[in-house]
């Protein structure tokens, strides 16, 4: 990316073209902050000790993150595309930009100590993690499904290498195996799916693509490529059938990364979804939706009840979860898009926090993630164990937490759709998925401690993540109300519908 | 005529280098046959009159990707694959899904997408234009895969040196479960420097 | 009009003395408590005495309302209390008895280290039956009505380390609870029909409507229910069988409860609600059955008792039939009369009784009695007396009452020679197997072990032990006398229908009973009375040829009717039957079908099986994830189809 | 403008689509990691193709210039997919994917 | 107590016992002043809720002490509590019952003593929280917000098979109460408001779109979840297991309480928001009740074990609770809300009793006792105390609450009175054959012969609750005299629609 410093001026000379203005990179801003701590990480990594280097290199990224924040609100003020309409910034994509940017700082928190314990390579760790969320980044903003894809391709590769970054395990290098073979695997269907939209339409180009499909008749081709996307953008979100990966790549791989993908990633991928589906107003998406949705919550739900691995545990719930949103896929786009965004926030919130106190527990080689390893923790660290229910309680949906309002969204919005059975299976479903969060929360309060079992202390860094995690989640869970009237501008914002006219103001407003 | 003609052929030779992949049971051989795809794949771009493309095709993939997946067949000197009973999923379900699903999407490109024809040359990708476009249009996406690959060349150096490579002192009471390794990873560490 | 006589205080005084030992008691002196348990009675009695002094037929009923109590939309109950000519007699018979009971029991449970509880116990039945009384609804009075069972259950089951007196007080408690289950239904109807309980409301509105023709009708149904508590309360068939075991309580707690007062409730409160009665004559009739029957049966019953206690719990049994058996034939003047004369002379029996078993050391089998006569004389006595009396000697209270009662069955509409015949049977047994009794426990030598094996009995009503029966101290024959003295005179009362007249204005909206009293001819009642009479002497004769005269023929006789012997002296095993029919299927039924069966059988395996299907569906699930990256692709390609062909299909629709 | 030396634009796509059905049955039935891999690279080609005739057909040059970034993306994962095959191979010392099933229910 | 904070006293009475149980978390971990404090706050909050029956004021039909204030904006969630003659007398109940927790809790609690009191006080926020909500969403979040703590309490503090019981319950309620959620979410969806009275007024207008097609399932879907709290017949075997592990202060809450969730929000919505369908309905629900009336009683007469007696009994006598409320006369219901705090009081005695038996002996197999009343006399009486209270004798708060709701339910229809009534003798049946069993007869166990007898602090949390059994029993017109106008306006629509029916 330096090399954007200099190109303007080249273009002008050489082939007369209007370079970039200055608003244009503003546009980007967040993402050149964080390329350019990225390469800051990877330029200081050799110079530093390396038995102390992790430190300051999470220090380093820690900032990048932070000022990458910052920078999303610099990039918020003055809405617009840039770069030949590449990319467009509105309030839907600075919504994606800060959670995911919030995510990977929180998710760099909580690695500090994982680094120390794990005995990890902290400048290349932390390097991809800022790298990854550029992708990230450029996801929720991009409106050209090139783009779309190179972004894609970033985060994930991104996510495939951190997955196999526990490398004195086989089950690392597993994970990140299979993740990688079948990642690459969806997004060829995902190209083909462009390249057959490409065919169908003449353009990539998001807005190009809506105009001319909802001009006249929808070309058949389309149809087939909306299929192609949604396979690979589904096996990204995880959704029923497109899961299987998920379990064992989530077991495989570190805690907080598993923190990470199973929150950024997903986000970026649903914000794509959401994109694809709504902005081009998708054909024929509806049971396809459905049926995912329905699946994935009791496919997800089933299959977490009888899983002694937290991590993997976690992962079924992640799937379970995917399904909720995509519930809210069904709706109308109008009430489903900010449904959908605010679900987003909340799980990343709890399940991040999850993660967290998970790869604290984990320990050297994250030798104690089965539920037995869990057993009594409510006696050892009070506080911690505290923390881990409140986040599985939000997992469950109980109130106060964010994860009660954000299925409670999803569900609303279902029901004003009068998606009634589709509400009707998801309310069943997180009934049931009610069990083996409380078997967790069972092994931690209701168990006696394993001797056997270290509890080394908790540093400030998970503290701190844990923390933010923890008033994320009860924020949201308390006073929802901000967030989903951003969700909401955002989404309307997306959909190109005027405010006053949305039946999601009227519900906000009530009777 | 001949157009036609030559498009046969190297379709023809495209699907058997594809078929070959498929049936090869050494990588070496499955390699080969890839690039063998690949080739014919630029004469088929140069039918379509993207010479440039066709170039690259043939630099790049047939150049370097292919390279560089046979040093590492050598590498790991692997050799025949074996035959596993591995999943009955992939045959069972996977195998004839794909077959109806290819069979569904045959009959939607031959009767939905609009038939009409494309000569040679029918629209020439010279450098040039695909410059322009590629540093006006494509400007973004082109500056994005610089972070692509840097982060391609990250991996592969993480990934592919040797996990004992980088030594951390032992920093948790818990680390110290594991002295056999500890100390002589630390040596390990000493003499990279 | 109506002075307002603090009638409330009468019930709330042996409250008071209850409440007071209840919680204190322990600490306090025996004195004290005899001082307090006996204090509040008195007062309640003289009080009571006052009343009566005071009453005035013209001005009765005199009302007390003291405090509302329930209020629950329309309907209305209150705490408020009635007092006319039959509470009246009901008053002074409780209070009078009652407390005469007290001051014998002073000397009985002396030694009683549950002493203080015994009194407070007693204080809160005394309580109890005067709420009984004088309440003014049907509610209080359902307080009252279980209040008594409850002080009967503590009483029954004060020795509780005896387990056969826990079950009796159960026993006591639950049989009752079936009957109070009839009572509570009439209720209900009541409610139902008249909207209220309160008796002067409710009679009123009664009084308008006709006479049932036989046949299920309203009032029908009501007075049948209402017989169905009464018949809980009164130990008549089917519901006597827990009288009999009470007798595991301490004596005057069988006098005072078990025969003078509380069974009497049941007779009292088909006495007040005539209204009803009078108005069904299809309850009349079961009503007068139910106590013929119970006349009879449980005096059979009584006749191969050989515990001196279960021959006076089956005699009451039995008086308690003819009450029945009077007010059926809507003679409930007649009723009261016999409830009142049986609350003197059947007190009597079994203080005597008791005074017997004190100074025989604990001892209650006759057999092992025999010739008291000489050690304790005035028991003696008295008892001869209560004896005579019951049996229907003429000139004794029993007599009249009973001689009212027979003569009312064979003259009143209602009636019939039938109930006569059975009435003048069960006399004859009565006598016979009272002084069967007499004979047994004071004719005779002393058959009983002089030792003081007696406390193995567990009755500790007699402290010290030593080998001679004697006599009991005079706080324990004082009430004997006294009561001997009205089981002689308390009759008297009753003759040329003075009593049926003081009553009449209670009863006088009964149709026809003393009326055709006058019609009928007095020689066919002086008739009847002759044989009662007779039947009567033959009883007592036929007891002292066989106790007196010939002992060992009772043997031989028991012989000769072996089957028939063992069936009447083991009550013809009505218990075991019950046990059989209603008690073991109940229990074993909830134990093997609904709890085991339905409860965890059913409800709880389909709970358990659906969560292990769950599992075992999330178990099959797993296998989805076989950790085969080829089978992983296989997943995603054939979902990719699926869609793609679902996506076509949408396409081409 | 059809000419003699005209092509029927399907010929392409089906050329393209027979390449990307192959790739996912290699996917599907290989063994050796590296000959699975190698599968998705012929998936790539093969979409690669359909890109370029639709360009043409579209006369629409950026459909030629997606075929550049197929290729840079594909260089990037040969790049990190060889070398997770690689440290894969380290701890299994297998290349056969049948026999990479630590992880699995 | 001065009305000027009639305004604030429902946030009050119902976060008082949240704020002492946050404050607790900072306490040092010394259990004497953990106890001491937590006693001191559930008194507090005890005193503070008397205000509340005390300035009901003239009219107990309308909602009181009312505060609504807009809480989120999106979804339109109020802060909207208020209370009427029912539920007031719930949530004293609720406060009073928790200081005798507190003290019946103070020694058989030995470890996490800390975490233990702060459940209790957390659950008590959330049971009057149930009590006081008027705004549907509210509701629920205290619905849901009592199943955590009181889980936790079984499965920290109970006994034997406690994780089974805890998962039982927390999910039966779970499962139960996401239909509620369902039909919520649906009343939400068409009228953009949680609020109970705006629901109510908008359903008996008719301005609901799509209703009347929905009602039933609507309907059922609150049913369920109430079904299963109460609990009624085929729900109800998540109760005995919960009791039987639960430790005392557990079952005391649990069964003084919890279970008049259900009937309360029975009473409050099924029939507030539903008149219609509760009708409709009522026949088969009323068979269920009956069941369970008959059916608890039989069953807990063989259970060996003194609280699962206890826990059966509850299902009885809930199920005239039931029955009550769907007789659908002022005597029913007035019975109905009678028998919840009657049986709030005895049961919640009962299980204190047990839990004393318990620390001493450790086991409630009946069979393990027997002839306690020789060596722990006073324990024996109050045990007796409470059973007559609880077998409904007369004069004692069992019997007002049973005797209007059998009459309710008799003229509703005799069939259901006679049924129900013999409830009366069952009760009679398994209670004193377990006091026999356990009290009387010689000591045959010597341990029993040394027991110790009642010391201070029981009695402390004791009598109160006989005190208050004999007072309910002699003077029920101090409740029902705030009752009754509450279950008369509750009953409004019903009147209309019977008037209804005999106008067409």
């Amino acid at each position: 990316m330096t090399a954007i410093t200099h190109l303007p001026a080249l273009l002008a000379q050489t082939l007369a073209i209007t370079p970039p203005t200055g608003s244009e990179y503003i546009r980007i801003l967040p993402e050149l902050v964080l390329s350019f701590f990225g390469i800051v990480i990877m330029i200081v990594d050799p110079l530093l000790d390396e038995d102390r280097s992790h430190k300051s290199l999470g220090a380093i990224a820690l900032i990048g993150a932070l000022a990458a924040l910052v920078s999303t609100f610099f990039m918020a003020q003055d809405p617009g595309n840039a770069f030949w309409n590449m990319v467009r910034v509105e309030g839907f994509s600075v919504f994606f930009h800060a959670l995911v940017i919030a995510i990977s700082a929180v998710v760099i928190l909580a690695s500090y100590e994982y680094m120390a314990v794990q005995r990890i390579r902290a400048g290349e760790y932390y390097g991809l993690i800022l790298f990854g969320t550029v992708g990230m980044c450029l996801m929720s903003s991009a409106v050209e499904l090139v783009l779309i894809f190179i972004a894609l391709e970033i985060s994930s590769i991104s996510t495939y290498i951190l997955a196999g970054f526990r490398r004195r395990e086989a089950a690392s290098s597993e994970s990140s195996l299979k993740y990688f073979l079948l990642g690459s695997f969806a997004t060829a269907f995902f190209l083909y799916g462009v390249a057959m939209i490409f065919g169908a339409t003449g353009s990539t180009n998001i807005d190009k693509i809506a105009s001319s499909l909802a001009s006249g008749s929808v070309p058949m081709l389309a149809y087939v490529a909306m299929g192609l996307m949604f396979v690979g953008l589904g096996f990204k979100v995880a959704s029923a059938p497109f899961h299987v990966w998920t379990p064992d790549v989530y077991e495989g791989a570190p805690a907080p990364i598993v923190g990470l993908m199973s929150t950024g990633p997903k986000a970026a991928a649903f914000a794509v979804l959401l994109r694809v589906m709504f902005e081009i107003n998708a054909p024929g998406r509806f049971w396809l939706l459905w049926v995912s949705a329905a699946l994935s919550m009791t496919i997800g739900n089933l299959g977490a009840l009888v899983q002694d691995n937290i991590k993997r545990l976690l992962a079924y719930s992640s799937i379970a979860h995917a399904g909720y949103l995509l519930v809210a896929f069904t709706a109308q786009p109008e009430l489903g898009t900010s449904a959908a965004m605010f679900y987003t926030v909340s799980y990343a919130a709890m399940n991040v926090g999850a993660f967290a106190v998970v790869s604290h527990f984990g320990n050297v080689g994250e030798k104690y993630v089965t539920l037995e390893d869990y057993a009594g923790l409510g006696k050892r660290y009070p506080a911690l164990a505290a923390a881990l229910t409140f986040f599985l309680i939000s997992l469950i949906g109980i109130p106060i937490t964010g994860g009660f309002f954000a299925k409670f969204y999803v569900f609303s919005a279902a029901l004003q759709s009068d998606l009634v059975w589709l509400t009707i299976i998801g309310v069943l479903n997180s009934a049931i998925g009610a069990y083996y969060y409380l078997r967790v929360i069972v092994m931690m309060y209701m168990r006696e401690p394993r001797a056997d079992v270290p509890c080394p202390p908790v540093p400030a860094a998970t503290w701190l993540a844990v923390a933010v995690c923890l008033i994320a989640t009860f924020y949201l869970g308390v006073l929802p109300g901000r967030v989903l009237r951003k969700a909401t501008d955002a989404g309307m914002g997306m959909l190109h519908i005027s405010q006053n006219t949305t039946p999601g103001a009227t519900v906000a407003s009530g009777q | 005529m001949l157009h036609l003609a030559l498009f046969a052929f190297f379709g023809i030779i495209c699907v058997a280098g594809a078929i070959n992949l498929l049936v090869q049971r050494h990588p070496i051989n499955s390699a080969l046959s890839l690039v063998v795809v690949m080739a014919s794949l630029a004469a088929e771009y140069l039918l379509l009159g993207a010479e440039f493309v066709a170039a690259i095709q043939v630099i790049v993939y047939a150049g370097a990707i292919m390279v560089l997946f046979i040093f590492t067949i050598m590498l790991l000197n692997a050799g025949e694959e074996e035959r596993t009973k591995g999943s009955r999923v992939a045959i069972l379900l996977g195998v004839p899904g794909v077959v109806i699903g290819a069979v569904l999407v045959a009959w939607v490109l031959i009767h939905h997408s609009n038939t009409q024809s494309v000569t040679i040359g029918a629209l020439l990708g010279d450098p040039k234009s695909i410059a322009r476009l590629l540093f006006s249009d494509f400007l973004l996406p082109f500056e994005v895969t610089s972070v692509l690959i840097l982060i391609a060349i990250m991996g592969a150096v993480v990934l592919a040196s040797r996990p004992g490579a980088v030594a951390r002192p032992q920093t948790t009471p818990a680390a110290a479960k594991e002295e056999n390794e500890g100390p002589q990873l630390v040596a390990a560490g000493r003499e990279r420097r | 009009m109506t002075p307002n006589l603090y009638l409330w205080l009468i019930p709330v005084l042996p409250l008071a003395g209850a409440a007071i030992n209840g919680f204190f008691g322990r600490s306090f002196s025996k004195k004290t408590i005899s001082a307090v348990a006996l204090f509040f009675p008195g007062i309640a009695f003289l009080y009571a005495l006052d009343i009566a002094a005071m009453f005035s037929s013209s001005a009765a009923p005199y009302f007390c309302e003291l405090a509302p109590w329930i209020r629950a939309g329309a309907f209305h109950a209150d705490f408020a209390f009635y007092l006319d000519q039959l509470s009246l007699v009901m008053l002074l018979v409780v209070t009078g008895v009652g407390f005469l009971i007290h001051i014998y029991s002073v000397g009985y449970m002396a030694d009683d280290d549950g002493y203080y509880r015994f009194m407070s116990y007693l204080n809160l039945f005394m309580f109890f039956m005067l709420t009984l009384i004088l309440a003014k609804n049907y509610l209080l009075m359902f307080i009252g009505w279980e209040g008594v069972g409850l002080a009967s259950y503590l009483l029954i089951g004060f020795w509780f380390i005896k387990d056969s007196a826990a079950s009796a007080g159960k026993k006591a408690f639950i049989v009752n609870r079936i009957g109070d289950f009839g009572f509570l239904i009439a209720l209900f109807l009541l409610i139902k029909h008249f909207g209220t309980l309160d008796f002067t409301k409710l009679f009123e509105q009664i009084a308008a409507q006709p006479v049932e023709a036989a046949g299920i009708g309203t009032l029908t149904s009501i007075g049948l229910l209402l017989m169905v508590g009464a018949a809980g309360k009164s130990a008549q068939i089917p519901l006597y069988v827990w009288l009999p075991d009470a007798m595991e309580g301490p004596t005057p707690v069988s006098a005072l409860i078990h025969a003078a007062t509380m069974v009497t409730a049941g007779v009292y409160m088909v006495a007040r609600s005539h209204a009803i009665f009078e108005r069904a004559p299809g309850a009349l009739t079961v009503v007068a059955i139910v106590g013929t029957l119970t006349a009879l049966f449980a005096a059979t019953i009584g006749i191969c008792q050989t515990d001196i206690k279960k021959v006076l719990a089956y005699s009451t049994v039995s008086q308690l039939g003819y009450m029945f058996m009077a007010c059926g034939v809507a003679a409930f003047s007649a009723g009261i009369f016999h409830l009142m004369t049986h609350a003197f002379f059947k007190g009597l029996l079994f203080l005597a009784a008791g005074s017997v078993i004190h100074g025989v050391g604990g001892e209650q089998d006759m057999r092992k009695m025999g010739g008291l006569r000489q050690y304790m004389p005035v028991t003696f006595a008295t008892m001869g007396i209560a004896t005579l009396a019951i049996a229907g000697i003429p000139g004794l209270a029993g007599f009249f009452s009973k001689d009212e009662i027979l003569w009312k069955a064979y003259s009143s509409p209602y009636g019939s020679w039938i109930y006569w015949l059975i009435g003048v049977v069960t006399a004859f047994i009565t006598s016979f197997y009272m002084f069967r009794l007499m004979y047994m426990t004071f004719a005779g030598d002393y058959r009983g072990a002089t030792a003081s094996a007696a406390h193995a009995h567990g009755d500790r009503s007699h402290g010290h032990g030593h080998g001679e029966p004697h006599e009991s101290p005079w706080v324990m024959l004082g009430p004997l006398v006294v009561l001997a003295i009205l089981s002689v005179f308390g009759g008297w009362i009753g003759v040329g229908g003075r009593f049926e007249h003081f009553l009449a204005p209670v009863f006088q909206s009964a149709p026809a009973a003393d009326t055709v009293g006058e019609t009928a001819s007095s020689g066919v009642e002086h008739l009847l009375m002759a044989v009662s009479i007779v039947a009567a002497g033959l009883g007592w004769i036929l007891a002292w040829l066989l106790y007196s005269r010939l002992p060992k023929l009772p043997g031989v006789i028991a012989e000769a009717f072996g089957s028939l012997y063992r069936a009447v002296a083991n009550k013809y095993y009505i218990d075991e039957l019950y046990a059989v029919l209603f008690v073991k299927p109940v229990v074993d039924g909830s134990s093997a079908i609904l709890w085991k069966g339905v409860d965890q059988g059913i409800i709880d395996a389909i709970v358990n099986n659906a969560a292990d299907a769950a599992r075992h569906t999330s178990d099959n699930l797993r296998h989805m994830q076989s950790g085969n990256l080829r089978s992983y692709a296989g997943w995603v390609a054939a979902g990719g189809a699926v869609v793609i062909a679902y996506m076509i299909w949408m396409g081409v629709r | 403008m059809t000419s003699v030396t005209a092509i029927p634009l399907p010929y392409y796509l089906i050329l393209s689509g027979i390449l990307f059905v192959c790739g996912v049955l290699g996917f599907l039935i290989k063994r050796n990691i590296i000959t699975i891999f190698m599968s998705i690279e012929l998936m790539l080609n093969g979409v690669n193709l359909s890109f370029v005739a639709f360009a043409a057909h579209w006369h629409m040059l950026s459909g030629q210039v997606f075929v550049f970034f197929v290729m840079v993306v594909a260089a990037a994962e040969a790049a990190v997919g060889l070398a997770i095959i690689i440290a894969v191979y380290r701890t299994r010392e297998t290349l056969n994917v049948d026999q990479v099933n630590l992880l699995k229910l | 107590m001065i009305s000027a904070l009639n305004p604030y006293i429902l946030t009050l009475v119902t976060f008082i016992p949240l704020a002492g149980g946050l404050l607790l978390m900072f306490f040092p971990r010394r259990d004497r002043d953990i106890k001491v404090f937590s006693l001191v706050i559930s008194l507090l909050a005890f005193v503070a809720s008397l205000h509340l029956p005390v300035h009901l004021g003239s009219d107990p039909s309308l909602f009181k002490f009312e505060i609504d204030k807009a809480w989120i904006a999106s979804p339109n969630i109020h802060y909207h509590m208020g209370v009427d003659g029912i539920s007031v007398w719930l949530i004293v109940l609720t406060t009073f019952l928790t200081p005798l927790c507190v003290l019946i809790s103070w020694t058989s609690i030995h470890e996490r003593v800390k975490e233990f009191f702060i459940l209790l006080l957390i659950l008590e926020t959330a049971l009057i929280g149930v009590f006081t909500a008027l705004d549907l969403f509210l509701f629920y979040f205290f619905w849901e917000a009592t199943l955590i703590p009181m889980a936790l309490l079984i499965g920290m503090y109970g006994h034997g098979r406690r994780v089974y019981a805890a998962v039982k319950f927390f999910l039966y309620t779970m499962v139960a109460s996401v239909f509620m959620l369902a039909a919520i979410l649906w009343l939400y969806a068409k009228t953009g408001s949680f609020d109970f009275v705006v629901l109510q007024n908008a359903i008996r207008a008719g301005s609901v779109p799509g209703f009347v097609a929905a009602a039933q399932w609507l309907f059922l879907g609150f049913f369920v979840a109430f079904a299963v709290k109460v609990p009624l017949f085929p729900l109800h075997t998540w109760l005995p297991d919960a009791h039987v592990e639960a430790p005392t202060a557990g079952s005391v809450l649990l069964a003084g309480v919890l279970l008049k969730m259900g009937t309360y929000g029975m009473l409050r919505f099924d029939l507030g928001l539903f008149p219609d369908q509760s009708r409709s309905n009522a026949p088969w629900i009323i068979v269920l009740a009956l069941i369970g009336i008959i059916y608890g009683g039989l069953v807990s007469l063989v259970q060996p074990n003194m609280k699962k007696l206890i826990a059966y009994s509850s299902v009885s006598h809930l199920g005239f609770v039931v029955l009550g409320i769907f007789s659908f006369n002022p005597a029913g219901l007035d019975g109905a809300v009678f028998v919840m705090l009657a049986h709030g009081i005895a049961t919640g005695g009962l299980f204190m009793l047990a839990g004393l038996l318990y620390e001493r002996r450790h086991t409630y197999e009946i069979s393990d006792f027997g002839g306690l009343a020789t060596p722990m006399p006073k324990y024996a009486a109050s045990f007796l105390f409470i059973v007559l209270a609880s077998v409904g004798l007369p004069m004692l708060n069992g019997f007002i609450g049973e005797f209007l709701v059998l009459s309710g339910a008799f003229q509703a229809r005799p069939i259901y009175g006679i049924l129900a009534a013999t409830g009366v003798i069952w009760s009679a049946c398994y209670l004193l054959w377990m006091y026999q069993r356990v009290f009387f007869g010689k000591v045959r166990n010597d341990v029993n012969s040394t027991l110790p007898d009642l010391n201070t602090r029981e009695k402390a949390a004791l009598w109160p609750a006989a005190a208050i059994a004999l007072l309910m029993g002699v003077a029920p017109l101090i409740w029902l005299s705030s009752i009754d106008p509450a279950v008369q306006s509750a009953l409004q629509p019903f009147a209309q629609l019977a008037a209804k029916v005999v106008g067409q």
